[in-house]
């Protein structure tokens, strides 16, 4: 995967991200769904934040609230110091489906964010070959989405966030679709970038081996409404040299703490 | 005017200056007078055996009011009313006087200025001769059909009502002439009230005529062919009227004159040959110009003629058939016929 | 597709059999003469009017006339309604006060109106070309307000997080994403204002294939009726075919997406 | 909720201001009712084709009678027409010998042919629904056609897989894949049929909404054509409700 915060690498322990008592409710009157309550999250440049939970926790509504999609009825998202005012192009989005634009071609749609802020075709070309190359996806830059596999298809979505230099990935369980060796193959490239470019990750899934394997926090959460049961420091995604993932995941401090998240998932669903 | 010496006095001066301007004002006049003429007028007109055709076919509306003519096709009367409300078509020549009658009274802005013919014996109850109707009872149970809206339709009703037939024992059926013939032919209907060429092609395939025009007539079912003008329009160009109306005159002494000549003119129009055209011709009573100035027809500018009672009457039984709302004064058709053209046009 | 042309003489064949029956039906005189007039007599009329044009009217003049009424009242149909029909599945509230005028116009039959719009707009093109316009801007219009509608929540999230504004959105995202169900729209809305237009030339015109198909049947000459019908149809054909070419190239992601 | 009883607000504005330009307009003497009946006039015209009927005939019995026909017409067509294009989706060989005059058929304008219908099959009720039928029929042809291309092979395999005879993928598995499309057809069909209504009853009329429309013209009796416009519009509305009430029960899983 390619590089994308130029290498920008962020002091660690500084506060970049921070949840300060958000709430967000649905509908109003007697329809009042509360979605989330009293988040408060903080968390550093370059970390890598897996949030994991039963269906319906508010996963995916506090992904949406820190891309700028919705307004928390109460708190406030901040990055970087600056409260979330509606989404923008520091913080890239991956959904679990690709969401590509089917009328533009794979080169298109790497080059979408350059495009809308006006680079010239040469300017943007440029950085478009680069990410795509890396991707292996340059040989298809004339193709439509439509003709490519599940997992190109993916990628190319992740591809079109980062060409935006964005500083923090948000993804909505990107790789929910995905056959399980071609998770596994696109796990281990995320990691590769997030490694090589110390790039702040928000990633949210259903997986728990995922989280506990890529995170360097797992979040866990509750659901209705969503509340966060703990938070939990992983070990596994810093841990130096070369791994195999095989090794890593049956290493008996990955399947304990794997399963301390399991049972925190389960006793929170009980109550 | 032709020179002007270089030594003149300021008073030949003069009178060369009121020389040029009374030449100019000369040389004015007859371009004013052509202005006084539209350059543009709309005729709606239908494809049918009748003199106007010679008219239009010899292009001398064009030729006597030096306008362009937009002819305007129309298959029904109904229509030139609604061109007419919608201020699109200033002369409608042919027009039946039962549409005639609708529009009146229900304030079409438009003047009858010329009965084309009298229908008489042209329009007239076909029947079938194997449906063996003889006298008008025999008609109970059968199907009768006809254009609705047209003159026929209104002699059609005219006769049921005449021999005491309501509608609950005579089916009435809606066909347009083309229709209608196509129905006679697989043997739909067993009679039918209609006009040429229709009314050929009935009698030709097993049909015959069931005489009612004579009776009607004199019951005072009297139905015609009429030109209408748009008020506006006659307002305007009086003149250019009077010219069309010669036009339609000079076209009528054709027929009268030669006919042979007339119904070869007037089947290259119509698109049948000119025996028929000719056949479909000598049915029609063509109301010479000065009888139409008669009593019994439009009458004369301030004497209006006994043609108003029929339009009056025959609204009175178009709003009972629901076609219109309701029967204006007799001096609303007296003032929706104007004859002063068709006197100029006479002198 | 390979499947579908390997049929194709089937299509040919039965093409083929059709003029065939028409042919034996003719020549062993199973039908009146009047009733069903014989392929010859078609395919002289249509020479007829070819050299001669049909009372005073080529036939090129009668089927630029019908085309350029039918396209005239679709491309205006079109030029409103897309644009009204986007800005409806935009503004909720434009909608809620038009949405009802459009639901009640669209299943209205041409004719009903056609004697209105001449009293209103004269018996010229004007009124021809209104009534083709009525007849295809309701669906046009609530196609495109059903693509707005439809828009894919998740792209529009996607472009804002790469940066778009709100303009770059609807230009870029929205824009292209209304783009097949308009297309649909406009495909069916083609095919009410041909089918229109022929109405539109019932009364009051004076060229036109459908006025030459009325004007023939009232002189009953069923062999012109018959050839402007196959003329009608295969304009028909070609005009839907062609629209649906346009289609498959813009909307290259149709049925794939 | 609010936001719902707010959008409600702006139709019935919308459509006061409809009410009040027309009253302007007519009331006002801005037009004449030639043009534009009057409210009272409308009203009017209303109360007497309800009561006293327009030749012979209530308003309610032109109702029925184009309804009938329409009724006719389009379930006729529509019956035959997905038939033929559920086998023209499921044979190559069938659609190959049907598509060149389903396609020909499709564009035609109706009121072409009506003149041949008269000529070929009378003035009676017959030609009426022929004509109806014929308008109806290519395009829930092609609906029904497309609906079974559009099925998905995946299915097909898995109920082969668990022992399905032809006829039963057939019965259970591709009709059901196709209803979506088959009613999405008939609505535009019906919507077809409706729009043809008045060609039809051009025919030999003395009867039916579209007739009295037409007749009613003839005499520039705009309070009973506008009558007969609004019935007709209304009558349009109420059909395509009952069809999407019948879709949402049978096909209640579409577009989820």
């Amino acid at each position: 995967m390619p590089d994308a915060t130029d290498g920008r690498r962020l002091v660690a322990g500084e506060v970049f991200v921070s949840f300060a008592g958000v709430g967000v409710t649905y509908g109003s009157g007697a329809g009042r769904v509360p979605a989330l309550e009293g988040i408060s999250l903080d968390f550093a440049a370059g970390d890598f934040v897996c949030v994991v939970g039963p269906s319906g926790c508010g996963k995916t509504t506090l992904m949406q609230s820190l891309a700028g999609f919705l307004k928390p009825s109460s708190g406030t998202v901040s990055i970087d110091g600056r409260p979330v005012d509606g989404p923008g192009a520091d913080r890239g989005v991956v959904f679990q489906q690709p969401a590509l634009f089917p009328w533009l071609t794979v080169g298109g749609n790497a080059g979408f964010g350059p495009m809308l802020r006006g680079e010239s075709r040469a300017a943007r070309a440029e950085t478009v070959e680069q990410h795509l190359r890396t991707v292996g996806l340059w040989e298809f830059r004339d193709r439509y989405p439509y003709e490519l596999s599940g997992g190109m298809q993916q990628r190319l979505a992740i591809v079109r966030a980062l060409v935006n230099k964005p500083k923090i990935l948000l993804m909505d369980e990107p790789f929910g679709a995905l056959d399980a060796l071609t998770r596994e193959k696109m796990q281990e490239e995320l990691h590769t970038v997030w490694r090589r470019t110390g790039m702040t990750v928000l990633l949210i899934t259903h997986s728990v081996e995922e989280a506990v394997y890529l995170g360097t926090d797992v979040v866990v959460m509750s659901a209705r409404p969503g509340r966060i049961v703990e938070r939990i420091a992983a070990p596994f995604a810093r841990r130096e040299g070369e791994r195999s993932s095989r090794e890593t995941k049956s290493l008996p401090a990955f399947v304990a703490l794997r399963e301390r998240v399991l049972s925190l998932i389960w006793q929170s669903a009980e109550t | 005017m032709t020179t002007i010496d270089m030594s003149a006095n300021r008073r030949t001066l003069l009178k060369a200056g009121l020389g040029l301007g009374g030449a100019a004002l000369l040389g004015t006049i007859p371009r004013r007078a052509r202005a006084a003429g539209p350059d543009k007028i709309n005729i709606a007109f239908f494809t049918e055996t009748s003199p106007s055709a010679i008219a239009k076919g010899n292009g001398w509306i064009e030729d006597v009011t030096k306008a362009k003519i937009n002819w305007i096709e129309v298959g029904s009367g109904a229509e030139i009313n609604t061109a007419v409300a919608a201020g699109s078509v200033d002369l409608g020549i042919g027009i039946g006087s039962a549409p005639t009658a609708a529009g009146l009274s229900q304030g079409i802005g438009y003047q009858v200025v010329y009965i084309r013919d009298n229908i008489g014996p042209a329009e007239e109850l076909t029947v079938r001769t194997a449906a063996n109707i003889k006298k008008p009872s025999d008609l109970i149970g059968k199907k009768v059909a006809t254009p609705f809206g047209s003159t026929s339709h209104f002699r059609l009703l005219g006769f049921l009502k005449t021999n005491g037939l309501t509608q609950h024992q005579v089916t009435v059926l809606d066909l347009r002439p083309d229709a209608l013939v196509a129905a006679w032919q697989r043997g739909d209907i067993d009679a039918a009230y209609v006009w040429a060429p229709a009314k050929s092609k009935l009698l030709a395939a097993g049909g015959e005529v069931f005489r009612t025009y004579d009776k009607l007539e004199a019951a005072g079912y009297v139905i015609a062919d009429l030109i209408v003008a748009r008020t506006a329009f006659a307002q305007q160009y009086p003149e250019t009227l009077v010219e069309i109306l010669k036009a339609e005159n000079r076209a009528l002494d054709v027929w009268t004159s030669t006919p042979d000549k007339a119904a070869d003119i007037i089947a290259k129009q119509a698109g049948v040959t000119p025996e028929v055209a000719r056949a479909d011709l000598l049915e029609y009573d063509f109301v010479a110009p000065k009888r139409q100035l008669e009593p019994k027809w439009l009458g004369t500018p301030g004497h209006p003629g006994r043609f108003a009672e029929v339009l009056q009457s025959t609204a009175k039984f178009l709003a009972e058939q629901k076609s219109i709302r309701s029967v204006p004064d007799l001096a609303v058709f007296q003032k929706g016929i104007n004859t002063a053209p068709l006197g100029q046009a006479l002198v | 597709m390979t499947d579908s042309r390997s049929y194709r003489w089937l299509s040919v064949l039965s093409v083929a059999g059709f003029f065939g029956a028409w042919y034996v039906v003719n020549a062993a005189h199973l039908a009146p003469a009047n009733l069903l007039p014989s392929m010859q007599e078609v395919w002289a009329a249509l020479l007829d009017i070819l050299h001669n044009g049909y009372r005073g009217t080529t036939l090129w003049e009668n089927a630029a006339a019908t085309l350029g009424r039918c396209l005239g009242g679709f491309v205006l149909a079109a030029i409103v309604g897309v644009p009204l029909g986007l800005w409806m599945g935009r503004s909720p509230v434009l909608a809620a006060s038009i949405d009802y005028i459009l639901q009640f116009m669209r299943p209205l039959p041409p004719l009903s109106y056609l004697i209105l719009l001449i009293l209103w707009l004269g018996t010229g093109d004007t009124s021809k070309v209104a009534l083709l316009f009525l007849a295809a801007f309701p669906t046009i219009a609530m196609a495109a307000m059903a693509g707005v509608r439809g828009v894919n929540r998740q792209r529009i999230q996607a472009a804002l997080a790469c940066g778009a504004t709100r303009a770059q959105v609807f230009r870029h995202v929205v824009l292209p994403s209304c783009l097949p169900m308009t297309m649909t729209g406009l495909r069916i809305a083609l095919a009410v204002t041909f089918s229109t237009v022929v109405a539109a030339e019932l009364m009051t015109a004076s060229n036109g294939l459908g006025w030459m198909v009325f004007s023939a049947s009232q002189f009953l000459r069923t062999d012109i009726v018959l050839l402007g019908v196959l003329i009608l149809g295969v304009l028909g054909m070609a005009l839907s075919r062609a629209l649906l070419s346009l289609d498959l190239w813009l909307v290259h992601w149709r049925g794939r997406d | 909720m609010q936001h719902r009883i707010r959008l409600r607000a702006w139709t019935l504005l919308s459509v006061a201001l409809l009410i009040a330009a027309w009253l302007i307009l007519t009331w006002g003497g801005l037009v004449r009712d030639l043009f534009l009946p009057p409210p009272d006039e409308l009203w009017d015209g209303f109360v007497d084709l309800a009561t006293d009927g327009y030749r012979n005939r209530t308003l309610l019995e032109h109702v029925e009678a184009s309804l009938w026909r329409i009724g006719a017409g389009f379930a006729t067509g529509t019956v035959v027409g997905t038939l033929l294009g559920l086998a023209m989706g499921y044979w190559r060989p069938v659609e190959a010998l049907f598509a060149p005059f389903v396609e020909f058929l499709r564009p035609l304008p109706q009121l072409a042919y009506l003149m041949l219908l008269i000529i070929w099959l009378g003035i009676g009720e017959t030609s009426k629904i022929i004509l109806l039928f014929l308008a109806a029929l290519p395009v829930s042809a092609v609906a029904a056609r497309d609906g079974v291309r559009n099925v998905r092979l995946q299915s097909i395999l898995v109920a082969r897989s668990l022992g399905a005879s032809e006829w039963q993928v057939f019965r259970h598995v591709v009709l059901p894949s196709a209803l979506p499309e088959i009613f999405a057809g008939a609505r535009i069909a019906i919507g077809v049929v409706y729009g043809t209504l008045i060609a039809a009853e051009i025919i030999a009329g003395s009867s039916g909404i579209g007739w009295m429309i037409l007749d009613a013209g003839r005499f520039l009796r705009s309070d009973y054509v506008f009558v007969g416009i609004l019935s007709i519009g209304l009558m349009g509305l109420a059909l395509n409700g009952a069809l999407v009430a019948l879709e949402a029960r049978i096909v209640h899983w579409a577009g989820r």
